[in-house]
């Protein structure tokens, strides 16, 4: 390849990379304001350890799993880089891995949210540890290094699957083995709304977030050169957003008669987490379309957990579980030429099928055993009177706020 | 002396303190409180779930008067806090013994 | 008419003020306040430093009642805000002379 | 017994509670209210338009001490606070009837 | 064109189109800053679904309206982006289509803040979608898209008159038909400050559009292989940005003896729109003095704007609107060969005055009906009750801050 | 060089340049969140003031001194920017210019936050103009500008003591001549924590260096073309932080038995700092090493300082000096061929310490006549009471939080 195409590759894909790193802090900044002023510094803790520990273990472990030459289940060699070629897919490797790394730390970081205000500091990064380095990637291993997902035809084109449905799969088991915050259910098990603590901050975290997905999913061609499919894939991901939170605002109007801030934020995400596997592979139109369901599948999966009693503080499993589902399986629904509405059968739609139930049987019984496990030895929930009092003072020893006058 | 502890409504606040500014101006403490007496809040949602905030922002202003300006201070908040509406508040009047000016040292009536 | 000032645990507050629903739902005013008896405040650190918080956010609650229901509304606050634990707070019992209700002008104990 | 309520300043607060220290480290409570008396608040402005912060934070002390400690209590409180110059504040003493620490169920003079 | 050259093009450009996204978050971020806690949720929902409104409606009917092929005054093709060319400018269209998408996400968001704290969401909702897809295009068409004014030969590098004067006349018309805030002047006329609720917010804000600038600006070039002027672009951005800051700056301390928070944020601003303009055409000296003028037009508006009793509560009006007036006509000025000062004659300043009073025109009456129509059948003003209130409350049922103690 | 390459570099280093201008408001809520609410408005307008400072003083005079022709000691010509040449390095000279600002923009921001909370405004501004101007690019011109410490074979990749230690050993002399804030030390001398009021400011700006960091480092190979390098550069980078953050985690989690917030967002900065230097020239696992060393250096540094009753409310001086110090000395041991523990014997490392030593020596003594200058005229401290009452009132008449109960 000449020099000048590896060049403009790189630079394309390293301010990619940048851009996906910026949502580590558009998480921290959403989680954060989608909770209460007393767990501010847990949750910023969380999000912040989070890349640190996937920059270690992404380094040591993750990226040997992922891309290493092995068999169709998981990579076994590049363990700590060593060894690896100077180049990948058209780019220095230390390039490819530093976007690959920032796609292990939005993983890891999603479930942040769903275990919010209630996760022991320790067993966290423990978890976050083993997700980065593990659980996620032999996932991606499946389905982009090389294993048996991508081998059946599988088509995930920046992670709806890989990297939002197994933060939100995570997120659902650890939300289900931690139980719900003290005070979210009433004895009548009916659900007792807990606000966000501060909407400024949840709104710059969305804001954030979008602008990163445009290193993510326009990233994801991992060539500068392949400029036709940047424009198309930056603008599918836009419309899907917006579509999304329009449907959102408008469902949430309709339900209570109010435009509801919370799930119209979430409804942004909703589109942008179901765009991420179809974005290269469908007109904007469909895009659109897309998004827009997805604002509705976020809508009717909040309410869904709510009724079955899982507490998910800032909508982690709706946006990435549910809708990263629903944007895969629109990959066979949208496709141009394979997709079901497009006149390619019921082939590729199976496909779908079949990788996203094998990554959530995957996800939920690593990710299961792994809290089980974290339950049984060192604890995953503080205790109650921590909970009370707030994780910040419990866990860390600070105010977020010190200077202000709170509620409690 | 007395003291002259009134739970009002925010929004009345400036328009209180412009009636007693017409009473000679007397100290005034405000605190921000929250309360309930028959008033239900406005509904507010989280997320698409409604809920009811039950304790309102309320200001409560102490005043601590001479007991020859009870009679028209408390008349004056009653007066000019009032809409009408269920929520508009009460006026306490409690009991003071003794006053001290903390600048001069002065007590009693003298440090009002 | 006496003024029930109770100073209690944040983590308490709902469980009074359910108790109080029982007893015919009274108008109560909440203060947010800090203070210190004999409970030790956790500890806190800043860049590595420990240091004390001598002051710990306590909740302050104002219930002015007829002095008929004051032994219930005593009775029913120390009970329920009671953990056993330093820190639980206390009651204390303040003369009124005399209530209005801004919004009718009622005064005495019609405005209770 | 009597409560203690003074309002002083802010950058008071620490002497004062020192000074408490030395008589015995009574309990205390402390609310964060506005309020003005013969002070002028420092000037404002906003986007090149000057106002005037009519209402300035200060600190309101509450001590509810036995009859025996009220003199010392208030001559500490106001020795300390002092400054001399405008803005310094006020102590009120009011009667209290009755105390309960929640902790025990005590009541009267061993609550306090 | 070689394939090399266009992928530097889409790289270029796709990254600049990211960070005019991200002023989205600028300006809520400051608008919020710049306002009351109780209207904080309020101003940030219309900031956010100011960008989802425009990515509909400059998809549907927008670009068609702004670059489609028809007559001088508006385009009539490419409606839904059908039938659009593959390329355009050296450009995947739908690059440059999402370019020109972040521009009228702009022009629409300017207006929130002049109009924030007593307008109706559905009102604003209505509105927002108008001048994206309908004003905002018209504009554009004329000078951007093969219309009069461009054929005129007026110029506008990256928007002083087509974005910011849009945004800021919109404003002046919103802020009218509305009035101003309850409590806002006083009996006797005269203007009661109403401070923004958190200083903090507001500074990110102007760092995040000061940082956005760089994509509006320089982006504009639209094509990476214009390094020279690239380069230009953005030394001169800058420079006008830090010294309409500092004169601002001085012109507050001269005037209150107090070096002032909000007008030195609004300064650099009023810097950034005025050099918008000209950015491309001058030297950084005059971009130095544009700049610093700007801080002085933006100043004196300020007090003009109070004087007539017109209410902005963020001074969108003094620097979007008089700015982006002031930076169009310094063209006809500054100009390193058509400008007055560099021996060009009157003629650029001529055509500059000509375009700036179209547009003024065109935006006064238009907008001028789009409000009045609102205020005469929906209604554009939340009840006083409401506005007491707080929006936050009255129309989203939420509170930004519930864990906080506020002054109400 | 061919064209494409000129437009690839311009387009890395423009955007390597966005990056590092977007670090001054990853400071600002840094520096913000970590002191007190009633300095909130104070410390952002120093740090926005900084870069027009910076802009205007590095434009006039700072660029001629530090790439101006002249002697080894300092440059002399291109005042005003007249007389540059179209391209330097490969890149239109006004982008080389705008990515040089936007360093000497950081350098000058640094020292912000050490002085906190009790500096005058207008003392500020003038030390502010003064750094920018002359005392740091005489240094750059040292080691970048063809002066003698470049010439000695002193390497710096991209300034951990051209711009961190110049910053951080200003800051020294800040913190010293100004002595510790009203209530930071005890009579017995024993220090007084005095927390931060807002760490969701404090994560979010952390986040933000860290993200603008990747235009600080890989933006420093000044070249696109450079593409091995650039990868290098990231992932060293990146390492180096997420190693620093851990161990200043693990080390303060041992000393206090609490995770603590403050050490580990001081522990990231620490490791990026250190790895500024030797980011080029070292292997990955090395990087790792000199961030953990790095997490450790600040960690120490913060207790020595309190034990010589030097009060840095938020740790510029750890960080930014002695870590700065660290990492360049880093260099004289971890470098891959010159390096002390690679083989490369004693000389580089002995070059290291006369660049180090050469800084310190510098800045010391110019900054403290600088400061001594200051103190002796228009003084450096705010009154005690206004100290007391803050910054915000007593200098800028304003307070950043309005409508929010503070403590004070
Ligand atoms: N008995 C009471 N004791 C203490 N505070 C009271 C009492 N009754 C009312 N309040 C305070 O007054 C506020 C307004 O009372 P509300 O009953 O709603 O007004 P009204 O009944 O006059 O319409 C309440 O929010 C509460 O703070
Ligand atoms: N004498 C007092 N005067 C005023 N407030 C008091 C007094 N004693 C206690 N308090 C308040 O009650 C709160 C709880 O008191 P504490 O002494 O810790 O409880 P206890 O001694 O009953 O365990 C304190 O934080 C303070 O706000
Ligand atoms: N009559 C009063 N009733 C209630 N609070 C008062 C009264 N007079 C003063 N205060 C409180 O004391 C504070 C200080 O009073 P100020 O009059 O400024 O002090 P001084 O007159 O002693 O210099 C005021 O801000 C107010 O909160």
């Amino acid at each position: 390849m000449p020099q000048v195409e590896i060049a403009i590759n790189t630079v394309w894909v390293m301010v990619a990379a940048f851009l996906v790193f910026f949502m580590q802090p558009g998480f921290a900044m959403l989680e954060a304001g989608f909770t209460r002023a007393k767990n501010v510094a847990n949750i910023l803790m969380k999000n912040f350890m989070d890349f640190c520990m996937a920059s270690i273990g992404f380094w040591a472990v993750g990226y040997a799993i992922m891309f290493g030459a092995g068999n169709i289940f998981a990579g076994s060699s590049y363990f700590f880089l060593s060894g690896i070629p100077d180049q990948t897919f058209g780019l220095p490797t230390l390039a490819f891995w530093f976007f690959q790394l920032a796609f292990a730390g939005a993983a890891a970081t999603i479930v942040a949210g769903a275990m919010a205000e209630r996760t022991k500091f320790s067993a966290y990064l423990i978890y976050s540890l083993i997700i980065s380095a593990l659980i996620y990637p032999i996932v991606g291993h499946w389905v982009w290094g090389g294993g048996w997902l991508g081998e059946l035809g599988f088509l995930d084109f920046a992670g709806s699957t890989v990297v939002h449905s197994v933060g939100g799969w995570a997120s659902l088991m650890g939300a289900i083995f931690l139980g719900p915050r003290i005070g979210k259910y009433r004895r009548d098990g009916s659900a007792n709304p807990i606000p966000g603590h501060n909407l400024a901050l949840a709104a710059l975290g969305t804001f954030i977030l979008w602008f990163g997905w445009f290193g993510f999913n326009p990233g994801s061609t991992l060539s500068g050169m392949d400029f036709g499919l940047i424009a198309k894939v930056a603008a599918n991901t836009n419309l899907a957003a917006a579509a999304g939170a329009l449907v959102a605002l408008g469902a949430a109007w309709a339900k209570t008669r109010k435009p509801d801030f919370g799930l119209t934020m979430n409804g942004a995400l909703a589109g942008l987490v179901a765009i991420t596997a179809p974005c290269a592979f469908v007109s904007p139109l469909s895009a659109l379309i897309i998004g827009a369901i997805a604002g509705l599948v976020m809508f009717g999966a909040v309410f869904l957990l709510e009724r079955i009693r899982i507490d998910d503080p800032v909508g982690a499993i709706p946006v990435h579980g549910f809708c990263g589902l629903w944007g895969t399986l629109a990959v066979g629904l949208f496709h141009e030429s394979a997709g079901l509405f497009f006149g390619g059968g019921w082939a590729q739609l199976g496909i779908q099928g079949i990788g996203t139930a094998a990554v959530f049987g995957w996800v939920v019984l690593t990710m299961g055993a792994v809290f089980f496990t974290l339950k049984k030895t060192i604890g995953i929930r503080v205790s109650a009177r921590e909970e009370v009092m707030g994780l910040d003072i419990g866990e860390h020893a600070v105010s977020a706020y010190p200077d202000f006058v709170t509620k409690g | 002396m007395k003291k002259v502890e009134a739970i009002i409504r925010y929004e009345k606040l400036n328009d209180v303190r412009d009636a007693l500014e017409q009473l000679g101006y007397p100290g005034i403490t405000i605190t921000d409180v929250k309360g309930h007496g028959k008033q239900e809040g406005p509904r507010r949602q989280w997320r698409g779930k409604e809920y009811k905030v039950e304790l309102l922002p309320k200001i409560k202003i102490e005043i601590v008067v001479l007991d020859e300006d009870l009679g028209k201070t408390v008349n004056a908040i009653t007066r000019i806090a009032r809409t009408g509406e269920v929520g508009d508040g009460k006026v306490f009047v409690i009991p003071v013994e003794n006053a001290y000016r903390v600048r001069t040292g002065d007590a009693g009536e003298n440090a009002i």
